[in-house]
């Protein structure tokens, strides 16, 4: 752990954290002794597994959250950072992991909340917007100061809140996985921007869980394990194999596809010229024709918002389409519900575990078997068999490797990766013969992805027919036996999966590129 | 303050199957307990004892008064009789008033009751008189019939209304009296809403019977400058200090007067003569109920009205004139006289 | 686990009792002998088989309230509808006694169920509304109680009126068809039996049924529940229905436990009682039953003293409102000091 | 039957709508207000009463009656700390502490005034005072306009004024602002450094400025004394409003409208021979239709406003 620094640049520490333990009321140590510099000028990442107390870290500094322990030296001072008032006052942003906006105002009052421009007694409507612009120009940004947060994309909102962390003579930039929830241009275009900020001799920490982006865009590295630091120095003095080690505590290996011809595998969903012009816009979809095998994982690439939720809405039957017919295994299913979906063998890992996937405050026994609750297995008549229901949990638990405290938790005292795990146990166990998988790796550390790639291969090799959505173009594409690429609603062209390549994907994703 | 007292003193205790504060009968008979209490000092140990709306509760309350050897236990109101024949039964050594309520039929021979109940319709047949009498004189009223306010449509408060109707027909056969219900015993302001469109569509005397819900009654009249008549206290006074302009439309009030009956009770419980078994129904002859005269009538009324007034009085006592009643007619029986009625 | 749950339901005990204590006191003092305003208040409601017959007459109806109140939120509808249920079931049972001439084998649970069917209309039609239109169920469930109230007033004055009663008020019933006391001295009847079992099975219901499981995933949102494909619209407005049944059936066993004819002429209250007990009992059926004697407990124990002491009805009801307060503070029942006493030394072990 | 035709077309009343609607217009707001914070607030109600109650006996011992309505509003305030201490100290149930505020409110007022006045019932005794009537000039000498529109309690007047002020308030100054973002998404505006609890202690107080205001227009203005339990529902039929009102300033004012409308159709027709049950049920029963209408609408300009 020997710190050989850049010699060019002082090395003038910003913050300094010292010995910071945080325990949570509930009992849980998110850190302990947790001390390292974070050097002005520098863009750190900060990496660690799920629940290693990244994000709890960064919420104290942004003054959120109270240590239990330690101190925190701002330029040298030990500061207390009482609330997300004082941090701000102090030059400290935060961009959420979970975002901070409120859905049905406007971008300028969203920024100006808390420190609203005044005329009178009244809110500077002008002022606000005209301070958004200023900001959206000076960091190249460009929003639309007078749109409803809730009516803008992701990425669009993913903007806001760097304006928003930015819009206080920000001096640290703090970013929980900015890159989650983005494509990958969407990404490459976000980390331009951070380059410049850095530039602009802003100081920058920033949390993911992806090692390529670490590496495109930090100078530094901090890894947390377990709420203790680990490893604290430069990054071109490290391997990928040795971050991704200090990461997990273990070397991870990553699944891998095998090249198959399917053309002759059953057709198991067949959709055709399949409309659906209602609903929100991003999700509309326009004559879409889909064939998805026996044992084929077909992946969905597409700019955020080109309808990819709207196929995963049509095939889980969440809509009914417009126009056009859709056939699971010959079976009709244009006006089909969810539960005929289901009961026709449809499961559904969705993108978002807490709000769909799973209820929250429900213990992790009934989040798993929800679904299966009328099976025969777990039931008596109208009573459920609780201890065959706690015996498969244990069973799904040790085999999907989730870490818990027991099967009677309640589901939001996981982890996000792990609570990922046991969503994707209820499904994946159910035998299904179709599979859609939506963004099943967001937000998930290296170890979780693997573990859940590997069952989806394992899934597809025993004949599933699997729907992959996601934004992640590695995992797409290291996962698809073909590739159908979005634009608008439309599928602009399959192709075969023999050594694809994101470059190759590009054009059709933007909409530059056309073939039916 | 039980140190004080002395060690024979009576003891007596009010039951109220409501909460105080109702300006009506729980009021007046807690009025008529104290009024005792007043008069016989250390020689009676009263208490005062809310049961609340819950029906379901009264009977324990019962029970517990019953058990803890007061002298007298009162109760009013209709809505207890029933139940307290059953602890009449349940406790033949307990002695128990029951005021303005009926025995339940085959009931009678509780010797340990003694069971008062009023002619509130005779009491308002003078009020109806009065009403009549000063509308057909038409000097200082303005409108062309009389109304009512009632809380609910229910069979104490219609006696109230059957009385004021035949009344007012005895003077002045045609008249027509508007009728509106409430719906609450609380709701003060819309008894003065209720009012105030009665008022304005020719009410000229209104006859309010809804206990705090009919005071809104007597600002609708303030307003509009018209006459109300109140009920079981003496609505004039409720207002005579405090707002004079309002209590100056109160022409009178009709009584019964719980109050007295309950403090000449506690005086036959000291002489030991309280009628226990026995039935009464008092009436104008028994100064049960009454109309107050001394208030606003005075001078409001004419001297030929009061005359009528004296008139059916005396004629109500002596028996030749017997009041109808709404206890034991049945809805559309009063329905009938109701729509007879309506201007 | 078993120590814990067992501690804490015991500190929830001490703690309640604690409350009162601490309100109880400067009342108390007002009084001559606080000692005995107090220990009247707190002993008196166990001094005779009597006061324990009321808490139970008293928690009866509260505990078949809040079951249904329990229901209805557990499945995310906050439908405050009981009230006018109970009135409406308490009204229609009562009519059934009186036009039916069946034997009251037959006639009692027929004249139960129909009351529980049109009560639950109250409960009901605010789960159909939410349904169809989105509505708020809570807003249009309490207007539908003073609805109840008025409709149930014409219904017995135009049709059950009895003409010869000086009150408004049905005729009585036949005297077979009231409940008779299970306990001398007591006016606990088959409906206080009646009421604990509904809750037992109400806690099998919801946590060993997979119509439960539905229930409770149903009352976390949409979006889990459309994503397992349950019809959560169907079930919501079925649980409402049965709530509405339940109350509504709380009402007609209360008639014909308590009463001799329908005499009410507005609601009684025991829906409010009911929604207090179910906040109070956490939402969990089992906890209903100490919840809605505990409540039943204040309220003799406030009848006591008001009787003895001439304590205002009013103070007891202040008293209750802030014991009320008191139990459900979160900031008190889950302190982290209070918490590491009954979990032991469960705490740091979350990792 | 022509006499009802007259009397319902009469200014009188239009001028009964405006006056049964102040006390539901006023509650209303300040229900908005609270819940818009995200703090639904059942124990309104209590608010009202003991607003009702404070204004009489201010106004009777100081006979002013500025100072009875000072008193009232401070007395709902009074009402917002409670909620505020039970909800965010005490961290009780936020339904029950309503509940509780009610059952305070009402034993409350009956022991004080009881304890003032050794009356349980009414303040009849209080020589309380009572604000002023407005007579607009110009409007007043309108033939039908003026009998509708001057003339009123200056508390109808400050109700309606008060729609446009709320709807400013809650949409156009900071305070507004944040009060929104802590009612929709408390973690967040709790990230961006807005303190939950003390704007939720504002709505609460704003609240009760607004409830205790509803209460004296009651007990000082349509009449003249505080008698137990006044408010007789009121503030849940303001709960009613605010939310047929989508949580809109304009929207809540149309729905007590329409409440205020439907009662004094209902006191018109008290005379007419109806059973006066049925009368007494309608307004409510219009409450649910005119939600469930309001609510169907709604939904379906949702699925037409998506369609473009
Ligand atoms: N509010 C909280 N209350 C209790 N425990 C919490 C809370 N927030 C986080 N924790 C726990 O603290 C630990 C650290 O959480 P933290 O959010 O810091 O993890 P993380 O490193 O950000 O993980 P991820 O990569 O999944 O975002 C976890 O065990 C988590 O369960
Ligand atoms: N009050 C709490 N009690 C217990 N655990 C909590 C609490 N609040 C949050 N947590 C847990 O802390 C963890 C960290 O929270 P955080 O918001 O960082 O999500 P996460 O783990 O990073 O998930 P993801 O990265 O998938 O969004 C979560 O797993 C969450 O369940
Ligand atoms: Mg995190
Ligand atoms: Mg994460």
């Amino acid at each position: 752990m020997q710190m050989t620094g850049d010699e060019t640049a002082p090395q003038k520490a910003l913050v300094e954290f010292r010995e910071i333990g945080k325990t949570y009321p509930n009992g849980t140590v998110a850190l302990r002794n947790v001390s390292f510099q974070v050097i002005e000028g520098d863009i750190l990442a900060v990496c660690g597994e799920n629940g290693a107390g990244k994000s709890t870290l960064m919420k104290i500094l942004a003054g959120i959250e109270q240590p239990t322990q330690g101190t925190i030296h701002y330029e040298g001072r030990q500061r207390r950072i009482a609330d997300p008032n004082v941090a701000g006052d102090m030059g400290i942003g935060m961009v959420h992991q979970h975002f901070s906006l409120i859905r049905s105002l406007s971008v300028a009052e969203n920024l100006a909340l808390g420190q609203e421009p005044r005329r009178g007694l009244l809110i500077d409507r002008r002022a606000a917007a005209d301070r958004v612009r200023e900001l959206a120009q000076k960091f190249s940004l460009d929003v639309d100061p007078n749109t409803k947060v809730g009516s803008l994309s992701v990425a669009a909102q993913q903007k806001v809140e760097i304006l928003k962390a930015l819009s206080r003579n920000t001096r640290l930039l703090i970013l929980d996985e900015p890159s989650a929830v983005l494509t990958p241009q969407e990404t490459q275009e976000l980390f331009v921007q951070l380059r410049s900020l850095r530039a602009r001799g802003v100081t920058i920490i920033f949390i993911s869980h992806k090692l390529h982006e670490v590496r495109a865009l930090a100078n530094r590295i901090t890894v947390i394990r377990s709420g203790e630091v680990v490893e604290d120095g430069v990054l071109s003095e490290m391997s990928d194999a040795a971050i991704s080690k200090l990461v997990m505590g273990v070397d991870v290996t990553r699944a891998s596809r095998n090249q198959r011809d399917l053309s002759a595998a059953t057709p198991v969903v067949v959709v055709k010229k399949a409309t659906v012009a209602t609903g929100d816009a991003d999700r509309r979809i326009d004559a879409i024709d889909l064939t998805i095998r026996a044992g084929e994982i077909l992946g969905i690439a597409g700019v955020d918002g080109s309808g990819q939720e709207g196929v995963v809405d049509l095939l889980c039957g969440n809509v009914q389409p417009d126009e056009g017919d859709i056939a699971l295994l010959g079976k009709p299913m244009a006006l089909a519900t969810t539960l005929d979906w289901r009961r026709a063998g449809m499961a559904h890992l969705p993108g978002d575990r807490f709000q769909i996937g799973g209820a929250p405050h429900m213990s992790l026994v009934d989040n798993v078997m929800a679904g299966s609750h009328r099976d025969k297995q777990f039931t008596r008549g109208p009573f459920l068999r609780v201890g065959a229901m706690v015996a498969r949990t244990n069973e799904l638990i040790k085999t999907f490797n989730v870490r818990c405290l027991g099967p009677r938790e309640p589901l939001n005292s996981l982890s996000g990766g792990n609570a990922q795990k046991l969503v994707a146990a209820r499904e994946f166990s159910s035998n299904p013969k179709f599979l859609i998988v939506n963004q099943p790796t967001r937000g998930i550390d290296v170890a979780a992805a693997a573990m859940i790639h590997g069952e989806l291969l394992r899934l597809s090799q025993n004949g599933t027919a699997i729907l992959l959505v996601t934004s992640d173009l590695d995992e797409l594409l290291q996962l698809s036996d073909r590739v159908a690429v979005m634009f608008d609603g439309r599928i602009a062209v399959v192709l075969e999966n023999d050594g694809l390549t994101p470059e190759r994907l590009g054009p059709f994703m933007l909409g530059l590129e056309k073939t039916s | 303050p039980s140190s004080a007292q002395a060690a024979d003193a009576k003891r007596a205790i009010f039951l109220a199957n409501g909460t105080l504060g109702d300006k009506s009968f729980f009021d007046s008979a807690a009025r008529g307990m104290q009024d005792a209490k007043a008069k016989y000092g250390d020689d009676l140990e009263i208490r005062i004892v809310e049961m609340g709306v819950d029906k379901s509760k009264w009977r324990s309350f019962l029970q517990d008064a019953s058990e803890e050897d007061y002298d007298l236990v009162f109760t009013i109101t209709f809505e207890i009789g029933e139940l307290l024949a059953e602890i009449a039964q349940e406790y033949p050594d307990q002695n128990y008033v029951l005021i303005d309520g009926f025995l339940p039929e085959g009931a009678g021979d509780l010797q340990n009751i003694y069971s008062v109940v009023y002619k509130a319709n005779e009491a308002s047949y003078l009020a109806g008189v009065m009403a009549a009498g000063m509308l057909a004189e038409g000097t200082n009223v303005k409108g062309t019939h009389l109304g009512m306010l009632g809380a609910f449509d229910i069979p104490v408060i219609n006696d109230f209304f059957l009385g004021y109707v035949t009344g007012a027909q005895s003077v002045k056969p045609d008249v027509k009296v508007a009728v509106s219900f409430a719906g609450s015993f609380e709701d003060a302001a819309r008894g003065k809403e209720l009012s105030l469109a009665q008022y304005r569509t020719g009410t000229a005397i209104g006859f309010n019977v809804a206990g705090l819900t009919g005071l809104g009654q007597l600002d609708a009249a303030k307003e509009t400058g018209q006459w109300a008549i109140g009920v079981n206290s003496d609505q004039e006074l409720i207002f005579r200090e405090s707002d004079p302009a309002l209590a100056d439309r109160v022409v009178t009030s009709v009584m019964k007067n719980i109050d007295v009956t309950v403090a000449r009770t506690i005086d036959l419980l000291f002489e030991d003569a309280v009628p226990l078994g026995q039935f009464e129904a008092l009436g104008l002859k028994e100064g049960g109920v009454g109309i107050v005269k001394d208030g606003v009538m005075a001078s409001v009324v004419s001297d030929d009205v009061k005359a009528k007034i004296d008139a059916a009085e005396t004629a109500i006592i002596n028996g030749d004139i017997v009041v109808e009643s709404a206890f034991g007619k049945d809805t559309a029986e009063i329905e009938a006289i109701r729509t007879a009625v309506r201007p | 686990m078993i120590r814990a749950a067992f501690a804490s339901t015991a500190i929830t005990a001490g703690f309640c009792l604690f409350v009162l204590l601490v309100v109880l006191v400067p009342v108390a003092l007002l009084y001559p002998e606080p000692g005995e305003v107090l220990s009247r208040f707190l002993l008196g409601p166990f001094e005779k088989t009597r006061y324990m017959g009321n808490i139970v007459e008293l928690a009866t109806p509260s505990m078949l309230t809040a079951l249904a109140v329990v229901l209805m939120f557990r499945c995310g509808a906050f439908n405050l509808g009981v009230e006018g249920s109970f009135f409406l079931g308490g009204l229609t049972t009562a009519a059934m006694v009186l036009w039916m001439p069946l034997p009251p084998l037959v006639g009692i649970p027929l004249a139960l169920l129909a009351g529980a069917i049109v009560g639950s209309v109250v409960c009901g039609i605010p789960g159909i509304v939410k349904a169809t239109t989105g509505a708020s169920e809570l807003v249009s469930s309490l207007m539908l109680n003073y609805a109840a109230v008025f409709i149930g007033l014409f219904v017995l004055n135009y049709y059950l009126r009895d003409p010869t009663a000086a009150m408004l008020s049905s005729d009585r019933f036949p005297a077979e068809y009231r409940f008779e006391s299970l306990i001398p001295r007591t006016r606990i009847h088959i409906g206080s039996i009646v009421a604990v079992v509904a809750c037992i099975i109400g806690a099998i219901y919801l946590n060993r049924t997979s119509q439960g499981l539905e229930v409770r995933i149903s009352g976390t949102g949409n979006d889990f529940s459309r994503h397992l494909g349950l019809n959560s619209v169907a079930l919501n407005i079925r649980i409402q229905v049965i709530g509405g049944m339940i109350a509504a059936f709380a009402g007609g066993i209360e008639m014909l436990g308590l009463y001799s004819r329908f005499t009410w002429q507005n609601t009684t209250g025991n829906g409010w009682t009911g929604v207090i007990v179910a906040i109070i009992a956490r939402d969990n059926p089992i906890l209903i039953i100490p919840a809605a004697l505990f409540i039943g407990y204040l309220q003799v124990g406030g009848d006591l003293v008001s009787r003895a002491f001439g304590v205002p009805t009013e103070i007891v009801s202040l008293i209750q409102a802030l014991v009320m307060i008191c139990v459900t503070s979160v900031a008190i029942f889950q302190h982290p000091a209070l918490r590491k006493f009954v979990q032991g030394d469960r705490g740091g072990a979350a990792q | 039957m022509m006499d009802l035709a007259a009397s319902l077309l009469s200014p009188e009343f239009f001028a009964a709508i405006l006056r049964v609607s102040t006390p539901i217009i006023l509650v209303a707001m300040g229900v908005l207000i609270s819940e818009r914070a995200g703090v639904v607030n059942i124990g309104a109600e209590g608010m009202m009463l003991s607003g009702a109650f404070c204004g009489v006996v201010f106004s009777a011992y100081t006979g002013s009656a500025t100072v009875g309505l000072v008193a009232a509003i401070v007395a709902g305030m009074v009402g917002g700390l409670f909620m505020s201490f039970a909800v965010h100290v005490l961290r009780a149930n936020l339904f029950l502490s309503g509940i509780a505020l009610n059952l305070a409110a009402s034993a409350g007022t009956i022991l004080a005034l009881f304890a003032l006045t050794g009356e349980k019932g009414i303040s009849g005794t209080l020589d309380s005072e009572v604000l002023p009537s407005v007579h607009i000039p110009w409007i007043q000498d309108l033939p039908v306009l003026g009998t509708i529109l001057s003339g009123h309690h200056i508390l109808t007047y400050v109700a309606f004024l008060s729609v446009p002020a709320v709807a400013i308030f809650m949409m156009r100054t900071p305070t507004g602002l944040r009060m929104r973002a802590v009612g929709e998404n408390p973690e967040a505006a709790k990230a961006t450094g807005l303190s939950v609890i003390r704007l939720q202690l504002q709505a609460f107080l704003l609240c009760g400025v607004f409830a205790g205001a509803g209460g004296a227009f009651l007990s000082m203005g349509y009449v003249s004394w505080f008698s137990q339990n006044m408010t007789a529902g009121r503030g849940f039929i303001a709960l009613a409003a605010e939310v047929m009102g989508a949580g809109g300033a304009y929207g809540t004012l149309a729905a007590s409208l329409l409440l205020g409308s439907v009662d004094v159709l209902a006191i018109a027709l008290a005379g007419e021979g109806l059973p006066s049950e049925l009368l007494q049920a309608a307004p409510y029963v219009v409450t649910v239709l005119a939600l469930a209408l309001y609510g169907l609408r709604q939904a379906k300009q949702k699925t037409i406003g998506t369609v473009h």
